[in-house]
């Protein structure tokens, strides 16, 4: 390993010989690091390597097993209570960390009010809100309530909550996972105004663009242990990937297999109108993978959910095998070889309370019942098939779904839908939260099951996904189709002119044909 | 001409004695309304004294009621809402619980708990030698459940009688049911049990007849329950007796209240209906058949 | 961006929500004060609206701190017993006094200040329990419920616990006065609502119950005193418990084992009749108010006809508590349902 | 992978935590066992456990459904009031029968018929009320609850309904009667602790309790169909009711107004002594089954001495109550608390 010394001035937080087991299993083995005073120290590695069990460490919410934590060369107790944020260290956590019912307003401002004589000052806390936000380019309402949010936009109202805080070292766990290019951006303007401000600054993402964009220094863990800290500007995408997993990483993206020309259209959608979507309209051929791209709540997962029955469908028309088709309850969409993978898996995907195996097969439970009866050895093999199939790291058998590591949980809801052995398959943000080595991974499963004669449909915001995954890609705006690009046409250019509204769609008979 | 309101305040059917009271109240109601024309009656059922002291300001208020009839729930919590419908103007009969401050009520119709754990007491002596052991259930603690145990108790006092235990039994069936089963697994030798009212006597008959213990022990109950009196008439061994507290007495009191504006001369004073033993001789005249209770 | 698209539309459907569910409730009681009107015209008249509004401040006081309570995801089924065992110990206090001080406003003053700190005590054991002992609030409450109301029965001996009459004359005209024409319970029922519905909308304490209610482990993480505020909350249910106890006290005189059964059900259905949910992140000081004037209007209405049988009253209160509830939210929120789920 | 290969170490953690959950209660009930055979050794004859263990029938009939519609984020307060309201109409169907037809087994088998018909058609209206009218299951069942007891009141005419003597004599064994020395009823809670045990643990349905009240939107996105779910819960809640009438009806041949009182209270605190968390997501019928016996157990001890005042029965109940969840949550629990949250 090479210290670089290069950037920052002294050290602010450190960790030192971090141990850190639950229960019998050890998670992190014996780990140091540092934090220097507005530098961008980047923290990578695989799914379950410990990450953000290191930063609930530097942020108190776990006491390590092992070692210690020290502030400006001090060490320190931090409670699990929050307590280490009056000592500036401020965190986004992986999991959003947001009360659903409060405001927007009052997540933002919660455990440090602005009060006048015990009274809250709200049109100045509103105020205050709506300025921060305003710096981050999102038009959030400061009093609409968190439930009522996206969960692109309830990442926002985490982000502006951590921004507003004075913090001297900013954590952030994958702060950028579930926003798209656009608002990434924002977001590192914020993050590069708060680095001249002199704020550490210490970041963990899976996407290796932006970890050479944002960091200074770059942590790499695997399997708890810590592997390297190097200086940005000596390494490469590819070198940072291959300390990760530990390999080589060749063709992140499966090659394609263009699907047959005369393959029969299985879905086609036809002025689809409903709750945030209007007139849209596509197909999908077997076998063929189809993108969906936009910008964040342009509709794309609002299609999704009308076509499967999650929203209200207000007209239009769904043809599933040329067989009109109107499902009002997921089960019977999922009746007829269509499965929806959600983007929201704290929310809508999984059961956090729960263990593995009872959400692996909470969509399937019919096919492992035997009579009446659940039969537990057959979702047993599940389970098992499962961890092989998507790597699912789960350090201990019976953990929780919530202590999962957020990219395991990833891919045990992927196995989820996968168990429904689909004909048809909509994944919704299918890596978000994914690390590189399990994410080509990933699309080489979707590959795959199209080359099998499955037929996907990838929502996503990152848009090397799209490009590299799909055979066809819809670009949406304001719930409706943009356009619909094919071949070659797949650029990033050209995606983004449909989402940002510089290209409109002329000619119809494309999309629908 | 307008109808003279008479309003009737009593607790709701909670439990037997109070379903009997209400099926009177309800029967003298139709009977009266019936027999005068210029009488309206008005009864409402309360769940609480509280409860029961807004149902006197409704009558008052939204009624302007003429006449009150009024059980009260407890005395004393009543005591003063009586009076302010009594400075309305209005005529009041008290039932059964008399007030805690005298002269507020014009007529005072009531059994006689005293009385009747007395005569309770008396029959058991009659029945029982020095030595013999009774249990008694008793039923929500309040005053008329603690002055009737205390008139029990002291006259039963120095009869040599050892009364093994007492537990609350909610003039409640069920609870008399699991209350007796108790104490027959608790005393081996039990020769008299005080129920004290016929709704517990009903559970503590099923209890002793679970046990198979008929011979050993007879029950005495109170209030007068159609099914009791009914099983004193055939010479039932196990409850050979009642006490009355007549649920009756509500309707005795719409009645005379109800004289005050029909007959000449105006009706005061006290109606203290007693509480006599319920014995095989007498007990067709305190049988009716038709009431719930 | 895309974001301000979707706001316009989106906007309106929240507010028109938010309206609704304020609305709601009051929707129902002016429905149900129509219905009275016609079914008795009386029940309009000064009188009887006075009655009404004093009798619904015992348990608009104590449904106002259930509020708090319940917002903060919690839940007190002692309120009822409580209340007959802060009204007990004060009736034993004041007369206790009376025999050594004799009978003066301080007798009652004291027998008050005795009473707050009583109620707070009891709440804070509920609360003390709840939080530190681990257990949870249902079963801690229910055991507290048993435990004062023997507490009552055992120090009145089956019997009333009642003010001797020197002491009771001065304290009268605490629920019998008015000033202003308003009888002074109802003057105590407004301060406490306003004083509750600024505590949940103005202050920090308010936004720490809706935090703790919605989302523990956030409230937490927030640097938020969790069991501090939970605490609290049962200290102000005790509080306000204690609050009507104060006022219940003159009316009657007395407190018995009957003293404030089911009291807890009526608050806690006051409160979500008022739009507050019952597994708390979401309280509406405003509506609880309103839900425990619904409550108490039912009643009155139920008195001023005798067309329906006695033996139903609890099957009209039911019905009509449901038929409320479901026409503020069922009808009304239908349509807007699928969007925020 | 990795999964399996942790599988050892794992193992004995979890089976740990379980323990001692599950254990909990158990301890709770042999300690009160102990103390119940110290005071009066009468307890553990073989008469006395038969009494207890019947008693326990009804309450743990009721709180095995109850745990069905806990787990599934519900909650039903009418049971007390819906027993009484189907012990009472099998009673009205019964007479009349016995006038049409004569008595026979028959009648009572008609009696029964009806019985399961009402409890079914009694937990439908709840569960469609909440569901499809989408009104808080508090407020339903509050509604339902008044709504039920003024029925029998009102058919009872305030009175109690009795069975014809009769029919009495033909199913009077159904309560008193015994197979291999067990009471018929404590056969028929061991076979609905078994049914809903099964059913709980070893099917989908049970499943589909806990992902909705663990997470509802969950449960939707995962193809499972919450109201259908929901509405079943609160079928089941009315069919365990009306097994549980179907026992208790031979026991006094009657019921009336005071019928089932503050069972809704019993039933979900033996739920939540058993373990079952009242906010859903889990359930755990076994512990249920315990704290019904735990509940029934204190009123037998209470009833076995006399060295406690009987005003404060209610307040040593509570005590014992809130100790015994201390004693398995609180306590027992706290090492584990940090790591698991
Ligand atoms: N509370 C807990 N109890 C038990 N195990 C836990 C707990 N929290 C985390 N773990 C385990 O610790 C390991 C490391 O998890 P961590 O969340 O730190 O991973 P990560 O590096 O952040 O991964 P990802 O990139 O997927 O977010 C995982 O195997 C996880 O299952
Ligand atoms: N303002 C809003 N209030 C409530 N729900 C909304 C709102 N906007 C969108 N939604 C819902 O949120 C979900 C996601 O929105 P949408 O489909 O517009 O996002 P998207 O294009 O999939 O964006 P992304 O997946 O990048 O977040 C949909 O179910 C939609 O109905
Ligand atoms: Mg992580
Ligand atoms: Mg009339």
């Amino acid at each position: 390993m090479q210290p670089a010394d290069t950037i920052g001035g002294p050290v602010i937080l450190s960790a030192e010989r971090i141990s850190k087991s639950f229960g019998e299993v050890p998670v992190l083995f014996s780990i140091d690091f540092d934090i220097r005073q507005g530098e961008c120290h980047a923290i990578i590695g695989e799914n379950g390597a410990g990450k953000s069990t290191l930063i609930k460490i530097l942020s108190g919410l776990e006491q390590p097993t092992s070692g210690h934590v020290c502030l400006d060369g001090q060490r320190v107790e931090l409670p699990p209570h929050g307590e280490a944020e009056k000592l500036g260290i401020v965190v986004i956590h992986q999991e959003l960390n947001l009360a659903e019912h409060l405001t927007v307003a009052d997540s933002i401002f919660l455990g440090r009010e602005l009060k006048s004589h015990g009274f809250l000052k709200l049109k100045e806390m509103r105020e205050a809100a709506r300025h921060i936000l305003d710096t981050l380019h999102v038009d959030i309402d400061p009093d609409a309530r968190i439930h009522s949010l996206s969960v692109a936009d309830k990442q926002m109202v985490e982000v502006a909550k951590a921004i507003s805080r004075d913090a001297r070292v900013l954590i952030m766990d994958e702060p950028t996972a579930v926003l798209s290019q656009a608002e990434t951006e924002n977001f590192f303007e914020q993050v590069d105004r708060l680095k001249a401000k002199g704020v550490s600054i210490i970041f963990i993402s899976h996407k290796l663009d932006e970890v050479m964009r944002l960091a200074d220094r770059v942590t790499v863990l695997r399997d708890g242990q810590h592997i390297a800290t190097v200086g940005t500007e000596a390494l490469t995408p590819d070198s940072i990937a291959q300390m990760m997993v530990g390999r080589e990483l060749s063709n992140l993206y499966p090659p394609k297999h263009e699907p047959d020309v005369d393959a029969p259209v299985v879905l086609k959608v036809e002025n689809l109108s409903g709750e945030s979507i209007e007139n849209v309209s596509f197909t999908l051929k077997r076998g063929e993978i189809v993108g969906f791209a936009g910008l964040i709540g342009s509709g794309r997962t609002a299609v999704a959910e009308t076509i499967v029955g999650l929203q209200h469908r207000d007209s239009g028309k769904v043809e599933l095998n040329g067989e009109p088709v109107h499902f009002t309850e997921v089960s019977q969409s999922i009746a007829r070889g269509l499965a929806y993978m959600t983007k929201d898996r704290k929310g809508r995907g999984l059961l956090l309370n729960t263990g593995l195996r009872p959400n692996l097969t909470l969509l399937t439970l019919k096919k492992h019942s035997r009579g009446l009866f659940i039969n537990e050895a057959s979702e047993d093999e599940a389970l098992a098939r499962a961890v092989r199939r998507f790597d699912i790291r789960a350090r201990d058998a019976s953990v929780k779904v919530g202590q999962l590591s957020g990219g395991n949980q990833q891919k045990l809801m992927l196995g989820k839908m996968m168990e429904t052995e689909p004909d048809i398959i909509i994944i919704d943000e299918p890596t978000r939260g994914i690390d590189v080595g399990t994410k080509q991974q990933i699309y080489h499963i979707i590959a795959a099951l199209a080359a099998e004669g499955k037929s996907i449909i990838v929502i996503s915001s990152e848009m090397p996904e799209i490009i590299g995954l799909s055979h066809r890609v819809v670009v949406m705006r304001e719930g409706r189709v943009a356009g619909v690009i094919e071949g070659q046409e797949i650029t990033e250019a050209e995606i983004m002119r449909y989402a940002a509204g510089l290209k409109q769609d002329g000619d119809h008979e494309r999309i629908s044909a | 001409q307008d109808k003279i309101k008479i309003g009737v305040s009593i607790p709701a059917a909670t439990h037997g004695f109070m379903g009997g009271l209400n099926w009177h109240a309800q029967e003298a109601e139709k009977r009266l309304e019936a027999q005068h024309e210029n009488i309206d009656i008005i009864i409402v059922t309360a769940n609480g004294p509280s409860d029961q002291a807004s149902d006197l300001e409704d009558l008052v208020s939204v009624h302007q009621i003429d006449a009150l009839v009024v059980l009260p729930f407890e005395s004393e919590p009543l005591t003063d809402p009586v009076k302010q419908v009594k400075q309305t103007g209005a005529f009041i009969t008290v039932v059964d619980r008399g007030l805690s401050e005298p002269g507020i009520e014009d007529i005072y119709v009531a059994g006689n708990n005293t009385e009747m754990g007395r005569v309770s007491a008396e029959y058991m002596k009659s029945r029982l030698k020095e030595g013999d052991n009774i249990v008694i259930l008793r039923g929500i603690p309040t005053v008329l459940d603690t002055e009737r145990f205390d008139a029990f108790m002291a006259e039963i006092e120095g009869s040599g009688i050892n009364v093994l235990d007492n537990k609350f039994a909610n003039w409640n069936r069920d609870d008399g049911f699991e209350v007796m089963q108790d104490f027959l697994s608790r005393f081996p030798d039990i020769d008299g049990v005080w129920a004290q009212d016929d709704d517990i006597t009903l559970g503590v008959v099923e209890a002793i007849k679970q046990a198979g213990r008929e011979k050993e022990m007879f029950v005495v109950g109170g209030a007068g329950m159609k099914e009791i009196i009914k099983g004193v008439m055939e010479g039932d061994e196990l409850v050979p007796v009642d006490v009355l507290y007549p649920p009756a007495q509500i309707a005795t009191a719409m009645d005379v209240t109800v004289a005050n504006y029909t007959s000449n001369a105006p009706v005061r004073g006290r109606y203290i209906l007693g509480a006599p033993l319920i014995t095989p001789e007498n007990a067709e005249e305190f049988y009716f058949p038709d009431s719930p209770f | 961006m895309s974001v301000s698209a979707r706001e316009e539309t989106a906007k309106p459907v929240r507010n028109f929500g938010i309206d609704l569910k304020t609305a709601g409730p009051l929707v129902a009681l002016i429905v149900l004060c129509v219905l009275g009107y016609s079914l008795n015209p009386a029940f309009l008249s000064e009188g009887n609206l006075a009655n009404l509004l004093t009798r619904s401040a015992f348990i608009g006081i104590i449904a106002v701190g259930a509020t708090f309570v319940i917002t903060a995801g919690g839940i007190d089924l002692s309120v009822g017993s409580m209340a007959a065992f802060v009204a007990g110990m004060m009736i034993i206090i004041m007369n206790g006094a009376i025999d050594v001080m004799g009978v003066s406003v301080w007798t009652v003053i004291l027998g008050c200040g005795c009473s707050l700190i009583l109620g707070i005590g009891a709440g804070f054991i509920n609360g003390f329990l709840t939080t530190k002992g681990k257990i949870e609030a249902f079963i801690v409450t229910l055991g507290t419920m048993g435990i004062y109301r023997s507490l009552v029965t055992y120090f009145a001996d089956g019997g009333t616990l009642s003010l001797a009459s020197a002491a009771r004359d001065i304290y009268r005209p605490v629920y019998y006065d008015s000033f202003l024409r308003i009888p002074i319970p109802v003057w105590v029922f407004i301060g406490v609502a306003i004083i509750g519905w600024i505590l949940m909308n103005r202050t920090a304490f308010g936004r720490y119950c809706m935090a703790i209610g919605s989302n523990e482990h956030v409230a937490r993480y927030s640097a938020i005193k969790v069991d501090r505020v939970k605490t609290w909350t049962y200290v102000l249910q005790g509080l306000c418990v204690s609050l009507a106890t104060i006022i219940y006290v003159p009316r009657l005189g007395s407190a018995s084992s009957a003293t404030g059964v089911l009291w807890e059900l009526e608050a806690i259905a006051a409160v979500i009749i008022g739009g507050t949910m019952l597994k708390g992140g979401f309280g509406r000081v405003g509506g609880t108010v309103i839900g425990a004037l619904i409550l108490t209007a039912i009643g009155n209405i139920l008195n001023l006809t005798d067309i329906i049988s006695n033996y139903l009253n609890g099957a009209v209160q039911g019905v009509i508590i449901v038929v409320a509830v479901y026409l503020q939210r069922g009808n009304l929120r239908a349509p807007k349902r699928k969007a925020q789920e």
